[in-house]
């Protein structure tokens, strides 16, 4: 189990690599990466912002908590901060188990909880050269008081309903 | 005693700072924490119920706040 | 999109480079492995025989599925062939999409065609120097006439009640 | 007509080749043709409905079957 905020390029065969297992027979990943175009306007890249020592505790959390739900400890997350090209990974996640459904299940619990406590904002840059930061939808204007944020949405993956005033 | 907030993102562009000192009783709790920074920063311009970490936890409104705490405003995550 | 079968090592990051684009934000990949032991037994590698021209007419079908039903090109998916030794990735795919619950679902729809559709046995070689083809759990002695093949179960991955003689 | 039955795995193993040869009548579908290899391999001991593929798709007993067709018997699948 391993969880890093990292500031160069993910490599997800190494990730692949951490946590494979002769144990397991099953290996899931997911890798998100920036989209060009977001809401219909082109994007240039984004840049990662993180409350890093938040954010390390959140995402040791999470993997915790999905070895403990799903049963496997070989998972590793990792996020990227900085300023990230087109195609470029932002995070990168990947569960070996001994049974296919729950390595699956796993990521997918992950890259949901992921997306709504850890500490990472993201600045659009768009190739009109303003920027903006991006603003998931949210029922109500947080949620204070329930032990973690009630912040839903997606994320450069299919973002729906942003908001968030120009930047620059 | 004196608290420095910690503010991201959109909320640390709209304060023009990383973080925003506020003056706050010994006893205070976030909410009152959150109510300093609205009066300190109102440009941050915060939601009804802002998110708040203590010590890099999320803590409600009424959790108790010390001058040794880091404490810090989330805009809404945007990470992945 | 993209389908092989294929008699060398499966290059993960090389098939998640492949459908990697910048007009998807979520790339999701499944990778099988061969697992150490199977029904408690000790295994030390498994021989997968295809019946190769139409595993690879099954595979192609499925991709075609995959990609009308999800909505994606962003398809490829590689299955080895021949002895595979411990660890080694039987079974390799990788789907982008623009949004990630599209990814994942296609990720899972495609093991899922795969196990069921695609001729390919598996010898399971056992440190006791035994082998045995191996069965999945049938709920009864095939379909025939249904277009294509009622066969249930699972795979390396999370089998379950396997039958199937001694085979040396 | 004579039918050339690709065999794998465990059928192949069971018949020791793999093919078998079969006779059937010129109009013969899937179902007469996995009758005919019960009959010349018996040591396959096919299932009730064992799958078939005619020219690499599964194909249904009502099948008809003609001498250039690529026919073959297909062991529970396990790929993956």
């Amino acid at each position: 189990m391993r969880t890093a905020l990292v500031g160069t390029r993910i490599d997800v065969a190494a990730i692949a690599a951490d946590v494979a297992s002769p144990t397991n027979g099953a290996l899931s990943l997911f890798v998100g990466t920036v989209r060009d175009s977001n809401d219909g306007r082109p994007v240039d890249g984004i840049e990662y912002n993180a409350y890093a020592p938040m954010a390390e505790r959140e995402m040791a959390a999470i993997a915790r908590e999905a070895a403990d739900r799903f049963g496997s400890e070989h998972i590793v997350i990792e996020h990227r901060t900085g300023y990230l090209a087109l195609g470029e990974a932002s995070v990168a996640i990947a569960v070996a188990h001994p049974r296919r459904a729950n390595a699956m299940d796993a990521t997918r619990w992950i890259i949901e909880a992921l997306k709504q406590r850890v500490p990472i904002w993201k600045l659009e840059h768009y190739t009109d050269g303003t920027r903006q930061w991006v603003v998931h939808w949210q029922g109500h204007g947080g949620v204070q008081g329930q032990g973690h944020g009630g912040v839903q949405g997606a994320g450069n993956d299919g973002d729906e309903g942003r908001e968030g005033a120009a930047h620059a | 005693m004196q608290i420095d907030v910690l503010l991201f993102a959109s909320y640390a562009d709209a304060a023009g700072a990383a973080s925003v000192r506020v003056a706050v009783s010994d006893d205070a709790c976030v909410a009152d924490v959150v109510q300093a920074v609205r009066t300190a920063a109102p440009a941050v311009r915060l939601p009804a119920r802002p998110l708040v970490a203590v010590n890099h936890r999320y803590a409600g409104a009424d959790v108790r706040v010390a001058p040794a705490d880091e404490v810090a405003l989330i805009p809404p995550v945007a990470g992945g």
